[in-house]
């Protein structure tokens, strides 16, 4: 049983983790302090014959201060927010040395294309592997997205990445994985009937396992 | 508790007692209607901007398919029904709910609601007309909702001059082009058919006074705003 | 009036749930059929038999990996592979599907067989691969693996239908309304699964066995137009006259490429 | 129009034929009934396809118990098939949204309330306000029809994302495809008509001395959500018509293959859906306002700013529809944009639950059932609240979107929020519709039920949405890293099938009181507005005299009083002076 | 009738006469005009946006109504605009 996001497996996780606990932090003392002024002011000032309520329309004041207080708050929320929005969505922040995968989404598989032992996208040595997302442990890896049908979305929980796969569209998601093993990406979008199907393993390797296993796939030549 | 049904006039004033807009319950839920048509609209022609915006590849030079004359014919029908049915509401404004009668010095009979109510109904019915002929011939000469229809004389055309009538995104031009001048056209059909309603429960019995002439005032207002919507779309589908 | 109108939403709710009740509860698996369809024509007329081979060398079937479904993988002790060229001794083709394309008088019906054409998901694998079915005979789609699969039926002149089946021992009747050659059956969650299955108006067709015969019996005389159909080889023709009761041949060599 | 007054104790001399006074009313206050009556229908039907959701998410595989009655298609052996759960998703969500919520808070209480509590007649257009009702049924016959056709109803979600449900060949959806569009399209006509009668009758109708800012903040709310109505909706009719038009004409507007743009009906289906929210959420916190303010026999705390707020939270929801789409492939720059105006819908949020919560203080609760289902929906909808500020923020918003947490979270702000309102809303005005009160024991024993079963509910799902299960999956023990969650969504289930179960309270109340609950005294909950200076249930045409406003609504407590508690708006004192009437408006 | 109308009727005929001639104008521009193609369009735009004012401002009488009347129609330009650009703007990255 787990109670919290699941355990952090890419570069994104430290900060996405930090502003959720802060975001929580923030919305617990809120949640408290409403939540104890009901049960205080529901005990406190139930009726009681003969007692009559205290008239007033409000006061300025008050209504002054918890406006400023979440506007402050939540300017301030956003601003932190952007800088890591920007970080990880921002086309500009894609590593220029990031190695790009090609990742076809439809209904109801991944194809991922594998740049194959030149590295590169779009030459011959290209392959393609259903269903398996090989990745090199501390590489930035940048995910050219596309789709058959409709839409699709990437997710793997651990790496704390989600973007949709839109037909028509070419989106580029990266990530960068802090540890080996072995994950799950999943479809997090709606994609018909077989969308809780839609499931890939995702693999770490450390650089050597990934040579290997890259070379031992273009051998084979699957297609 | 008694109530008396002599107390209905007072029960029920036909109009605010506060000051709200200052204008009659009927205009004032017509004007709200129209913003929510406004609406409507923004999403189609909305969609046809973003489309075209983002389109892969040129839409098809303007007139290259439709038939810009005949629609620029429609466009003036329009217009003049629109400046009738304002005719009609100054008419009926100043009191003459008669057909047409003779003004003394002057060559030309003065047109009273029931003249310029038909000029309007039947622009507009003209205007309705002159849409299902081009419809027609448009689909006869293969431009569909789906794009050119294969095999079509348009879509041999097409092939031969893809830039002219912009094949790659024939699809998508039709799809705005039948989607929004059909629904503009069925505003206009509803507008003829009450107006018709209108002519003949409410003008030919002259029901209508200088001193009440709501439905008048209240017709004429969507009228002139689906002449408004047309003079847009005529600019955006057709010229453009 | 509260209680009329409760009666009215009363009635509509039973309404609703009177109607649900329509639909047909499907009942246990029947008991295995033969995996060849047993067609039902007259034992009088003529045969036509024959081997279908092909020429050059047989692409190799790619292996299907199978890691992401245990279950599936574990029915197979070699690693499965796909079977678009299921290639026999001396070069025999087998899931060839024949049938008479022209031929036949017009005018003239076939009743179809009652009993309906088993295809078997097994191992995330169609079984039969490649099958022929006529107009109206059904076809009992069934799940023996513990796992989703889905069946896409991709047809131009039938209806095209989608349905799932998430459990085993799972099964879906299906028939065909139209004759058409050849309906594509897919498994979208298993990219590798595929099924052919040829809907013909008569009983007239065969599929290729493992040494690549086939027969096609009880036509009456007439000159025939037989076509052979394969999924990655195309199609070959070749026409044969009956006369009486005897049994032609017609060999069909396709062209690896 | 013609219209005859009556009380009840005149009822049976009434000329008006059965059919003429209940099923083609023009009377605001039976058209209210019939929308309540229609759409608690409804909100049974979304809870059935609720419990089926919690069977096949608690018990994946399983067979349902009573499925065998469902068709093949449906249900094989008694196993949901996992076409038919998307389709109970996606039908769930349109239940709800379409024709449970919507017309509760909208139909029902503002055809009810505004004409009464703005001391009006009747609505501007009575015979407007009758289509509309019709119309909204039509359309709800039109999306349970889909439910027998063949393949059945729409498998894409209620959002109907493109190019899923514009293409019959992907979705395997055909004919429900299109009966959906159709009825949201009848829907659509339906509120427009409905929302420009009750903006006229706000502007135009009220009573001598009703003031805008005597207008109770239920009347506020409603008015502002009949805005929102009459905007957004025309864009989800466009959005349905096009998509209508990909399936049938064969049109590519959302079909990217042809040029057209999958975002685009994201992008139209949310400029509609983030103002829809607020229409579902508004009219809640109008009336729970009101009742809040009477249970605590104190003037609602800070009136101008709960009625600027509900301006402000109405503004904003125009402006945040990008949030539902961070994961989307947009713009990031718009992202952001998106963030900051949604971060800021907590602020009027925080002033409306503060000023709640301020009305309280140094109150004298009276814990009525209205009262407690409003309090409920005080801290629930709190809940709610916060835990949209996680989705806000983009980057949380990345491994939470589109997970349970969203589920929970729009539960939150729907169930906790507008429910309990409803809750609390049927019971405050129950004896102005049918003369009699709900029977307060079952009531309260029903809220507490609800308030426990509810949370434990919906609050696990935050839990499991936070380790990452994704919405609308029919089985989600095929991740391993779902699995060790599964014990909570077992958990989850027993207690939806519980607050299902609970939920019978209420419906024997309901009906119960209808013919066997106390009779109503005539104002039963000592409150200030209108609509108690009438008898229970009120007339036809309401008044039999246009009435006077002497003072705002919310005037409970107030020393003019004297030993009472409350000084309703309808009530002269020797110090007050009649409102003077405005002339009329002149009639061309 | 409690208020007698007190603006003066603008002339109708005028006003027809002027969404006559911008009509032709329109068209002319559209196809016979030697005009850069950018230009064409912003002023093809213009002329219908003034058109589509004459209209409601003289034919529907928003120049002689109060503002709160035309406040109702102004309302939902913006949020057209709103929509339209953003969607624009998702495109333009």
């Amino acid at each position: 049983m787990r109670w919290w996001l699941p355990d952090a497996g890419s570069t994104f996780a430290g900060p996405i983790d930090t502003l959720f606990l802060a975001i929580l932090i923030i919305t617990g003392i809120a949640l408290v302090v409403v939540e104890v002024g009901l049960v205080t002011f529901v005990i406190k000032y139930r009726a009681r014959p003969g007692r009559k309520a205290f008239y007033t329309h409000g006061s300025t004041r008050a209504e002054v201060i918890w406006t400023a207080i979440p506007a402050v708050t939540m300017v301030a929320l956003g601003l932190i927010s952007n800088h890591y929005w920007v970080l990880i969505k921002d086309k500009k922040s894609i590593p220029p040395n990031a190695y790009h995968l090609g990742v076809h989404a439809k209904q109801f598989e991944w194809q991922v294309t594998y740049p194959g032992p030149d590295g590169k996208l779009g030459t011959s040595d290209d392959f393609t592997v259903r269903n398996q997302l090989h990745v090199t442990v501390n590489e930035p890896v940048a995910v050219e997205l596309s789709s058959e049908d409709v839409i699709h979305s990437f997710f793997v929980p651990e790496f704390r990445l989600k973007q949709d796969a839109v037909p028509g569209m070419h989106i580029i998601a990266w990530f960068q994985a802090t540890k080996t093993g072995e994950f799950e990406l999943g479809c997090a979008e709606l994609c018909g009937m077989g969308h809780y199907k839609m499931r890939a393993r995702v693999f770490v390797h450390t650089p050597d396992e990934y040579k290997a296993w890259v070379a031992q796939q273009a051998a084979g030549g699957s297609e | 508790m008694t109530h008396a049904t002599q107390a209905l006039d007072q029960m029920r004033p036909p109009y605010s007692t506060e000051p709200g807009s200052g204008v009659y319950s009927n205009k004032l839920g017509m004007w709200v209607f129209l913003a929510s048509d406004v609406m409507f609209f923004t999403a189609l022609i909305g969609s046809y901007i973003v489309l075209r915006f983002g389109a892969p590849g040129e839409w098809a030079r303007p007139g290259a398919i439709l038939n810009v004359p005949l629609t620029g014919l429609n466009t003036f029908l329009l217009i003049c029904s629109s400046v009738s049915m304002v005719k009609a509401y100054a008419a009926i404004a100043d009191g003459k709910k008669y057909f047409l009668r003779k003004v003394p010095g002057k060559r030309l009979q003065d047109g009273g609601l029931k003249f310029w109510l038909l000029i309007t109904i039947i622009c507009g019915a003209g205007f309705v007309s002159v849409q299902v002929v081009e419809y027609i011939k448009l689909v006869g000469h293969g431009f569909t909702p789906a794009g050119y229809r294969e095999g079509s004389l348009l879509a041999e055309h097409a092939a031969a001059d893809p830039i002219k009538y912009g094949l790659t995104v024939a699809g998508l031009y039709g799809s705005s082009f039948f989607t929004m001048t059909g629904f503009h056209g069925f505003h206009v059909t509803c507008g003829v058919i009450s107006m018709l309603y209108l002519y003949f429960t409410k003008v030919l019995p002259e029901k209508y006074s200088p001193q009440d002439y709501r439905g008048i005032e209240v017709i004429g207002l969507y009228w002139h705003f689906v002449d408004l919507v047309w003079i847009i779309l005529f600019t955006i589908v057709y010229l453009i | 009036m509260n209680g009329r109108i409760f009666s009215v939403v009363g009635g509509m709710f039973l309404l609703t749930v009177c109607s649900k009740g329509d639909g047909t509860v499907q009942a246990a698996p029947p008991a295995a059929q033969p995996a060849v369809p047993t067609v039902d024509v007259s034992a009088a007329g003529g045969t036509i038999t024959g081997k279908i081979k092909f020429t050059g060398a047989a692409p190799r079937n790619p292996a299907i990996d199978m890691s992401e479904e245990a279950a599936c993988k574990a029915k197979y002790t070699t690693p499965p592979t796909e079977e678009n060229v299921v290639a026999g001794p001396a070069n025999a083709l087998s899931n060839v599907f024949v049938y008479v394309s022209a031929g036949v008088p017009a005018g003239q019906t076939f009743t179809a067989p009652t009993t309906p054409v088993v295809l078997d998901q097994n191992g995330c694998r169609y079984h039969p691969h490649v099958f022929g079915v006529m107009v109206g005979q059904s076809i009992e789609v069934r799940n023996s693996d513990p796992l989703l699969h889905n069946i896409k039926a991709i047809a131009k002149k039938n209806r095209p239908f989608n349905v799932s089946q998430p459990n085993a021992g799972m099964t879906k009747t299906v028939t065909f309304a139209a004759p058409e050659v050849m309906v594509n059956l897919e498994c979208n969650v298993h990219g590798w699964m595929h099924a052919y299955v040829g809907v013909r108006p008569d009983p007239f067709f065969a599929v290729s066995g493992p040494d690549g015969s086939f027969s096609i019996k009880g036509l009456p005389p007439g000159t025939y137009t037989i076509e052979a159909w394969h999924e990655k080889f195309g199609t070959q023709t070749a026409t044969v006259t009956i006369a009486g009761t005897e049994t032609k041949t017609a060999n069909i060599t396709f062209a690896a490429h | 129009m013609t219209a005859v007054a009556h009380t009840p104790t005149t009822a049976h001399h009434e000329p008006m034929s059965f059919w003429r006074k209940y099923i083609f009313s023009t009377d605001h206050k039976i058209i209210g009934i019939q929308f309540l009556f229609v759409s608690l229908f409804f909100l049974l039907v979304g809870g059935l396809l609720a419990m089926q959701i919690g069977w096949q998410l608690g018990f994946p595989g399983k067979p349902l118990p009573g499925g065998g009655i469902l068709p093949e298609t449906m249900v094989v052996n008694g196993v949901i098939l996992p076409e038919y759960y998307v389709q109970l998703v996606s039908m769930h969500g349109t239940f709800m949204v379409f024709f449970a919520i919507m017309p509760l808070l909208v139909g029902v209480y503002a055809n009810f309330l505004i004409p009464l509590k703005i001391g009006a007649h009747d609505m501007a257009f009575p015979r407007i306000n009758m289509a509309s009702f019709w119309l909204a049924l039509l359309a709800g016959l039109i999306m349970t029809a889909s439910f027998f056709v063949p393949n059945g109803p729409i498998r894409s979600g209620w959002t109907n994302y493109a190019p899923l449900a514009a293409r019959p060949d992907l979705s395997g959806v055909t004919v429900g495809q299109m009966l959906w569009c159709v009825s949201i399209v009848v829907l659509g006509l339906s509120s427009v008509l409905g929302s420009l009668n009750y903006i006229t009758t706000v502007i135009n109708h009220r009573a001598p001395g009703m003031t805008w800012f005597r207008m109770p903040l239920s009347v506020w709310a409603l008015f502002i959500t009949a805005i929102l109505g009459v905007l957004a909706l025309p864009v989800l009719q466009g959005a349905a018509i096009m998509l209508l038009f990909d399936n049938v004409l064969g049109t590519h507007f959302f079909d990217p293959v042809a040029g057209g743009q999958a975002l685009l009906s994201q992008h139209l289906f949310w400029f509609f859906g983030h103002p829809e929210v607020y229409i579902l959420i508004l009219p809640a916190m109008g009336m729970v306002s009101d009742i809040i303010a009477n249970g605590s026999r104190k003037p609602i705390f800070g009136y101008h700013s709960m009625v600027f707020a509900i301006i402000g939270i109405a503004f904003l929801g125009w402006i945040v529809w990008g949030h539902h789409m961070f994961m989307s492939g947009m713009n990031p720059t718009l992202g952001s944009t998106f963030m900051v105006s949604t971060l800021l819908i907590a602020v009027p949020s925080a002033i409306k639950v503060f000023n709640w919560m301020g009305t309280m203080w140094r109150g004298n609760l009276r814990f009525h059932v209205p009262m407690l289902n409003a309090i409920g929906f005080v801290s629930m909808f709190t809940i709610g609240g916060l835990s949209g500020i996680f989705m806000a923020a983009t980057p949380v918003d990345i491994p939470l979107h589109d997970t349970q947490f969203i589920v929970a979270h729009i539960h939150y702000v729907l169930f906790g929020g507008s429910l309990f309102a409803l809750f609390a809303a049927i019971t405050y005005w129950y004896p102005k519709m049918f003369g009699r009160m709900m029977s307060e024991r079952i009531g309260k024993l029903h809220f507490f039920l609800t308030f426990i079963f509810y949370n434990m509910t919906f609050f696990p799902m935050h839990i499991i949405g936070m380790g990452g299960q994704m919405r609308r999956i029919y089985d989600p023990t095929i991740y391993d890293f779902l699995k060790p969650q599964q014990p909570l969504n077992v958990f989850i289930s027993y207690s939806a099938f519980a607050l299902f179960a609970v939920q019978i309270l209420f419906a024997f109340n309901f009906l119960w009181s209808l013919k066997r609950g106390k009779k109503a005294p005539q104002n039963p909950w000592d409150d200030n507005g209108m609509e108690w200076s009438l008898p229970n249930p009120a007339p036809h045409g309401n008044w039999e005299r246009t009435p006077n406003v002497y003072r705002g609504p919310y005037e409970f407590s107030a020393p003019e009083a004297g030993d009472k508690d409350f000084l309703p708006q309808f009530v002269k004192l020797p110090t007050d002076r009649d409102p003077v009437p405005a002339p009329l408006p002149a009639t061309h | 009738m409690t208020t007698p109308t007190t603006h003066v009727r603008p002339n109708y005929m005028l006003i027809w006469l002027y969404l006559f001639v911008m009509t032709i104008a329109e068209v002319l521009l559209a196809f016979e005009l030697p005009v850069a193609r950018n230009l064409k369009l912003i002023l093809l735009l213009i002329l219908a946006i003034w058109k589509a004012m004459l209209v409601a401002l003289f034919f529907m009488h928003l120049k002689f109504e109060r503002w709160r009347l035309r406040l109702i129609f102004i309302v939902p330009l913006p949020l057209a605009a709103i929509l339209v650009t953003t969607v624009i703007m998702e495109k333009v990255w």
